[in-house]
């Protein structure tokens, strides 16, 4: 540790007591025990910043333009309001780095990594911001070009910050999960490295993001954060291990069984019977995973896999949170034509809102101020049922084009039926 | 008036107890369960032990004074000289011996009326006055309901739906006929037409403007007179400028269609109440016996009946089996104008992947 | 009948194949039938007039104005815009008369107004229209009055037309019906006969209506085709004869019960034991009345009686079909006081609209332009979490004063400790 | 520039199965069942028959390059060397031999990380940057998740909830931390104060005029320099302005208060997901420790604990039982603020007699 003055942080120290591990004391780690003394000095301005927050209960960064070569994005530029105090910190930039899909490592990247950012940054950093970025927080303006050629170089590549499409995230789903209904880690490649362009470069409408989900459990909160949602799902019938099912209830009791899993069925669709196996009205299962998840050996998704596509997530900002809605109710995603399909879903959706988006105008709150049936038809969707929860309940509209879109829908069936049959 | 008038006696709502059944006087308050002895008739049991046998039956609603009293000879004749009507207008015959009921039922039955409507039956449809009396009807409430019933008289008599179904029509978009588990409206397709001519002299220029929904009616000038003009690609042809100003003339004999909703249910048993949802739209207005209309309800009620479980009403149905099923078995198309972009639309799309495949 | 010209009705006479009663027999039977020739020739004008827009697809009646001494409202008035071909029901009013509470008749009196209206009008009535009314359809401008003068006389007066409080509703309750929880009678005319001169001579926003259900199963429809809805309830444990249910189990057979009463219950809050007993945690009970319906024979409301009132129900015009919401989660009607006070809440209601709404504006659309919180301050009742189905959901709101309302909630909750203990 | 610049391989996101655990690679997709052996512990069975034991251990998010080099070296010694992250920032151990669980805790344990967070425990609390890094925050999301995972780590250690509880917080109004089951969130509650000095140099007025939600920022002159000024009384304090116009300081250290939301569920399991609701406001934003925070918090998830059922998320739960009950069991007060007023508000209005008393 150099001999520089350390800053008192009294208020700080109190997040060292209790047995949570504290960021605190990580920062003082860097500050006392990191050989490099640049790592000290950029610690210890920075806990002397957050204690003058604590203090006066205000933050004071401000942002400003850093990029590496080539780029646009990628980069959160931090500069200190009170540097003058806090010199050795008063550069602070984040970079977001895009992890591996499902956020596997090796330890030995780790310590690369950790290796690369000791010798550029601050020495901190998290696995992973909200939005799924390997955050690297708090490099140098000078810093943040060499930091990103020497990870760029071993494969790692900056995610998105502006109007711009952002990092995805997929859970580990197939990878370790048996409800996963589809290649998360495909999904989430296919689409996003399709964007690289538009990750790179801001020049949307506004932020753009895609999240996967191998299940209905949503474990990527996909339906409420992510632009573009896509979960895994099956169409036919769910499996049931018969024995395994008795087993449970055997074990559990029938009562416990009714109350936890049978009454709980949103659409009531399950019966005991007497003899402790389950019927399942197929038909009018919903996917809600529920049964699934209490009873994982018994339960099991269908073979028909395919994904749920829905649009329009995003939190509160400007219209109050949007939940994304159904766009595509099923698709097969196995062969090479079906990934087109859905990346090219993802381009129509994305063209479409760059043109027609209003500056700083989500994907969602586009449909909102457009409706979601002009939406469909400027990304070339047909309507379909699944996509709602009820129809019309106004009738407040006019339709006199009523006998033309009924002859599309009776032409769409019949197709569907001759390809089928 | 030069003439002396006679002041109103401002008496407001008469007090039923001087009309009701003895029976129901005296059992007031103290009823203790009911059920259901056969379609047409309930029997109500009071805590005191007396008992109600109430047999309902069904009549054109506007009623000649013919009818009317003959009605009443029935009622004389077999029901201590009661009667009562719901909200329905079904009338009511309270009897308090069992015996009378079924020589009841056949005196009504051979006078033409129908017996039935309760319980889980198709009750009588809700109508309105048509072209029989309003000033703003696009269809004639009370013709529809007669062409429907006579097709629906089976379902009305006996009780085989798996709860009731309350149907509703309505002869304009205002929809004096409330909503139901069916509903069949009037749907308007084409902007007002308006008559420049008269609009100065009949309508007041500024209310009307301000009844217009979606702010798509401004002041004008045609010939130098003022008048009103509608743009055209925001009205959504609601009619609500018509009643205000009957130059703003709406109904039309080929754009003004009928729509049928679904799902409509006010009682709070199981779920909330619910509003009905459009199912079909573009149904020609077809008088005198509107087939087409009857056809699309006959079609709900069979699939209802087919598929449902007892004591679901249809949005029970519905939510069970959710609106793709819906359309399937009843073979309606789904189009653009089911997704609704009314206000607080967004609520009404599937924000899950809850879906039946 | 006389021998004037019938008009021809080829297309009306199609309803009266069928075997449902027909109205248009009933009117060709004053028509034909009847032995006043003034009755013979409106009904054969009306017919006339109707087949014409049976031809033509169009209404032609017009409005005016036309009302009895003394009043405002009350009376539809109908001129026809085609009265040169059909000139004997050219004039052709309705009067709207409210009906004895309960719908109830001696036959006697229904003979009565036979009578009297033969003398004076169409021979045509309607017990009810959708609002309640007995409707008097087709009289001329003279007779009117007459036929007013002489029902008033016996008991009978006008309902509303035009903006003013309108004819109320109630539902056959407590006179026929096990699950009644009040006195729909008593309420309903205490209510709308407090507003006679708010009936009779329109001088409100628009109009403003009662309706009045002894239970939540609102045969009256009241929640939402009324301004003012007011619904019986209880609020003590429902009673359960336990002989009775299990009568029904054992008759029925425990799968049955289950699905058509257990699983039907929306929160879940019944319990069939192993003993066929039925188990109900009343504090989760929503008074659905599932249960109750399904078999009135066990199960019935409790002893705690009163009623929910909730206001702004209304359907499309405007800005689309709005249900009543909840703004008295409960009271008791018993005494006098009790109903002095739901008269009260009628009153700083229709007053506060009446000062609040624009032209035309139901109490439900104002309660949506300014928000139920400013008008639940206006009518000076407090806000309760029963009136809700969900709290706020939107951080989008100011609320520098959360501190006085809290204390607000507190001290009224320490009052209605004190109270009741 | 001068130099030559190197340009970036765009190579975008990295494929996973690189850094992969070995027994991962070789089931992908072939999973077949999991159950819970132990609080922070997973097993997951193949159909292959193959087994992999996760434990799953929580860190303080921000981590310096020794904690990280601490846990790669947990990982080598137990875990083949390999590891991930979740979303929740917690690190997973996989071993696919179980008898190495027990000494893995234990090294986590003894270097000071805390093993739990799976099943129906209290998951970690996700959260955002704060006063450490944001130009924007009114509080440090990471000082109140150290502060309050403090009180929270039985909970944590253990799975004694119902279901899972996801925490959220987030450091303004922008709400980075998305929902949750709880949400600690910053509510403001004074409008912007405005450096009209400031505002012409920095700011792109009419870009700011159009962030504000509720049209409350328009162009003003102060002093004769253009600046921008907000109406009081439609400003809804939600901070939007501030980071494209900082001049316009919506952070105060007094005004800026937290405020705690519940009910919010992303998953589709049983009912569609759903939002979270306020519960409580204008709690003081109290560094070093937010107590007050804390304390509800504390409130809720044990009225949670004691009344919902199994497998009854905090949404299902209220659902059963009501608001009114939520209120009551948790001794918070219910406002006129609950009430909603934002777009679609009607739609949280009790439109039935659907009460529990
Ligand atoms: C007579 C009448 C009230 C009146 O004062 O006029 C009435 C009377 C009864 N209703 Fe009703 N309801 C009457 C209109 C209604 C309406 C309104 C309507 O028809 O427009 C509703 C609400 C409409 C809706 O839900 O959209 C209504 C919703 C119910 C329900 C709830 C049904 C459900 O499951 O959703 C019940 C409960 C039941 O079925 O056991 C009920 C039950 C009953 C019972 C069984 C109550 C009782 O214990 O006596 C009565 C006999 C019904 C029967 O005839 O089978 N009544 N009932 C109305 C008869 C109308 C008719 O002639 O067809
Ligand atoms: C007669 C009746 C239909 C029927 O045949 O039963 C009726 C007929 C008319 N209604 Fe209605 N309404 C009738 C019950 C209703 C109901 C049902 C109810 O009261 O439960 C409603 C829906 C509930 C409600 O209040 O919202 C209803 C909603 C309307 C509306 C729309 C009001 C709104 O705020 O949305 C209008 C338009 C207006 O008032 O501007 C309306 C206007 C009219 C007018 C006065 C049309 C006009 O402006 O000239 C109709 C006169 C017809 C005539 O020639 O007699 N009528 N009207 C019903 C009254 C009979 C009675 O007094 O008993
Ligand atoms: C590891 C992780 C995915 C990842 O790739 O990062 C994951 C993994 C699993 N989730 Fe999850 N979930 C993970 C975040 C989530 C989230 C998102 C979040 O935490 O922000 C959700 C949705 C959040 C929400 O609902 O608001 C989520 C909703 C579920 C559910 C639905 C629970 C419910 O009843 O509502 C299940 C089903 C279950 O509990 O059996 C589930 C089940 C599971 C299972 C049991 C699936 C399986 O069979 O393997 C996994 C083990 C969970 C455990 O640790 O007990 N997972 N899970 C995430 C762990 C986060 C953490 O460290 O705490
Ligand atoms: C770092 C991170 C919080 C964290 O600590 O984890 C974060 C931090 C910021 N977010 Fe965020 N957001 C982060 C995930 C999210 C999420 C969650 C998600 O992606 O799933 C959301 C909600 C989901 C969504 O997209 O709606 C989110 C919604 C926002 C918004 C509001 C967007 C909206 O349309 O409602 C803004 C404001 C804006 O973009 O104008 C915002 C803006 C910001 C900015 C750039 C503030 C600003 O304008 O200067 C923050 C930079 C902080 C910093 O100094 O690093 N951030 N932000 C997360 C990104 C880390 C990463 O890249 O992995
Ligand atoms: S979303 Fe589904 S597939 Fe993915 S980890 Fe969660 S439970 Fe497994
Ligand atoms: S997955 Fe959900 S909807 Fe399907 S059977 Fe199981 S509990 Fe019912
Ligand atoms: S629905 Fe329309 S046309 Fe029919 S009675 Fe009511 S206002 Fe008149
Ligand atoms: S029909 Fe309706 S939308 Fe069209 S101009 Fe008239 S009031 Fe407006
Ligand atoms: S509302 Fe209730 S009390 Fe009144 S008749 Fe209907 S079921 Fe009986
Ligand atoms: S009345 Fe409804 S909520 Fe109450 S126990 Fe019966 S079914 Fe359940
Ligand atoms: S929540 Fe607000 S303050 Fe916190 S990281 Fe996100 S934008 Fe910054
Ligand atoms: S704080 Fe929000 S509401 Fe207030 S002026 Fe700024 S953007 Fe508008």
């Amino acid at each position: 540790m150099t001999d520089k003055k350390q800053h008192e942080t009294p208020m700080l120290d109190e997040l060292e007591n209790g047995p949570w591990p504290s960021f605190i004391s990580g920062i003082k780690r860097l500050r006392d025990e990191h050989p490099e003394e640049r790592i000290n000095g950029v610690a210890n301005d920075l806990l002397g910043q957050l204690e003058h927050s604590y203090e006066t209960r205000k933050g004071y960064w401000k942002g400003g333009t850093v990029s590496v070569y080539g780029y646009g994005g990628g980069i959160i530029p931090r500069f200190s309001e009170v540097g003058q105090q806090f010199p050795e910190s008063r550069e602070f930039h984040t970079l977001r780095v895009q992890p591996p899909a499902g956020n596997h490592y090796s330890t030995d990247i780790l310590r690369q990594l950790a290796d690369s950012w000791e010798k550029w940054g601050s020495g901190l950093v998290t696995f992973h911001g909200q939005t799924g970025n390997i955050m690297f927080i708090g490099s140098s303006t000078d810093n943040t070009q060499h930091f990103f050629d020497e990870i760029n170089d071993y494969g790692f590549d900056l995610g998105g910050a502006g109007p711009c499409v952002r990092t995805a995230m997929s859970c580990v789903g197939a990878a370790r999960c048996e409800q996963s209904c589809a290649n998360e880690h495909k999904i989430h490649r296919t689409l996003v490295n399709n964007f690289t362009d538009d990750v790179h470069r801001p020049a949307l409408p506004y932020k753009f993001k895609f999240k996967v989900s191998g299940c209905p459990n949503d474990c990527m909160n996909s339906i409420e954060r992510a632009d573009m949602a896509v979960i895994g799902t099956w169409r036919d019938d769910m499996k049931v291990d018969q024995e395994a099912w008795k087993a449970y209830v055997s074990e559990k009791g029938r009562q416990h069984t009714i109350d936890n899993i049978i009454t709980r069925c949103p659409t009531r669709c399950m019966s005991l019977k007497d003899d402790d196996s389950l019927e399942v009205d197929n038909r009018n299962c919903v996917r809600c995973m529920h049964c699934l998840n209490v009873v994982p050996k018994a339960l099991s998704p269908g073979e028909d896999k395919g994904v749920t596509i829905l649009m329009g997530g995003k939190r509160t900002l400007k219209i109050g949170d949007l939940m994304g809605t159904v766009i595509v109710p099923f698709m097969k995603l196995e062969s090479e034509e079906d990934y087109e399909k859905i990346t090219e879903i993802a381009e129509n959706t994305i063209d479409f809102w760059a043109e027609n988006g209003l500056e700083h105008e989500r994907c969602g709150e586009m449909i909102e101020r457009i409706g979601l049936v002009n939406f469909l038809e400027g990304i070339e969707i047909e309507v379909d049922p699944h996509m709602i929860s009820d129809p019309r309940q106004s009738s407040y509209v006019r339709m006199d084009g009523w006998d033309e879109e009924a002859v599309k829908w009776f032409e769409r069936q019949a197709e569907s039926q001759s390809a089928a049959g | 008036m030069a003439k002396e008038m006679r002041k109103p006696i401002e008496s407001g709502c008469p007090d039923g107890f001087q009309y009701m059944h003895p029976s129901m006087v005296k059992n007031f308050g103290s009823w203790d369960w009911h059920d259901h002895p056969r379609p047409g008739v309930l029997r109500h049991v009071s805590k005191s032990g007396d008992e109600v046998w109430t047999v309902k039956a069904a009549t054109q609603r506007i009623l000649d004074v013919f009818t009317l009293r003959k009605l009443c000879d029935i009622g004389d004749q077999f029901a201590d000289g009661f009667v009562r009507f719901t909200i329905r207008s079904n009338i009511e015959y309270m009897v308090s011996d069992a015996l009378k009921v079924d020589p009841l039922i056949s005196a009504l039955e051979d006078s033409g009326f129908v017996v039935g409507g309760t319980a889980n039956s198709v009750a009588m449809i809700a109508h309105t006055q048509g072209w029989l009396h309003c000033d703003i009807p696009g269809t004639d409430a009370s013709g529809v309901v007669k062409a429907m019933m006579d097709e629906l008289i089976d379902e009305f008599k006996n009780c085989d739906m798996p709860n009731r179904v309350h149907i509703t029509t309505s002869c304009c978009q205002i929809n004096c006929g409330g909503q139901g588990d069916i509903a069949i409206n009037v749907q308007h397709t084409k902007p007002p037409k308006i008559n420049h001519d008269l609009v100065a002299n009949v309508c007041e220029r500024p209310s009307v403007v301000a009844r217009c929904p979606v702010a798509a009616i401004r002041p004008a000038q045609v010939n130098g007179k003022p008048t009103l003009e509608v743009d055209e690609k925001k009205c959504i042809c609601c009619g609500a400028c018509y009643p205000p100003c009957p130059p703003m003339q709406i109904n039309d004999p080929e754009h003004t269609k009928l729509a049928i909703w679904v799902g409509g249910n006010h009682s709070n048993a199981r779920s909330k109440p619910s509003f009905q949802k459009l199912v079909a739209s573009g149904v020609p207005n077809n008088p005198p016996r509107w087939p087409e209309a009857t056809a699309i309800v006959k079609r709900i009620l069979q699939a209802y009946k087919e598929d449902a479980r007892d004591w679901e009403r249809i949005n029970d149905w519905i939510d069970r089996i959710g609106w793709p099923r819906f359309f399937e078995a009843t073979g309606l198309p789904f189009t653009k104008f089911h997704i609704d972009n009314w206000r607080g639309a967004r609520k009404s799309l599937n924000a899950s992947t809850h879906i039946r495949f």
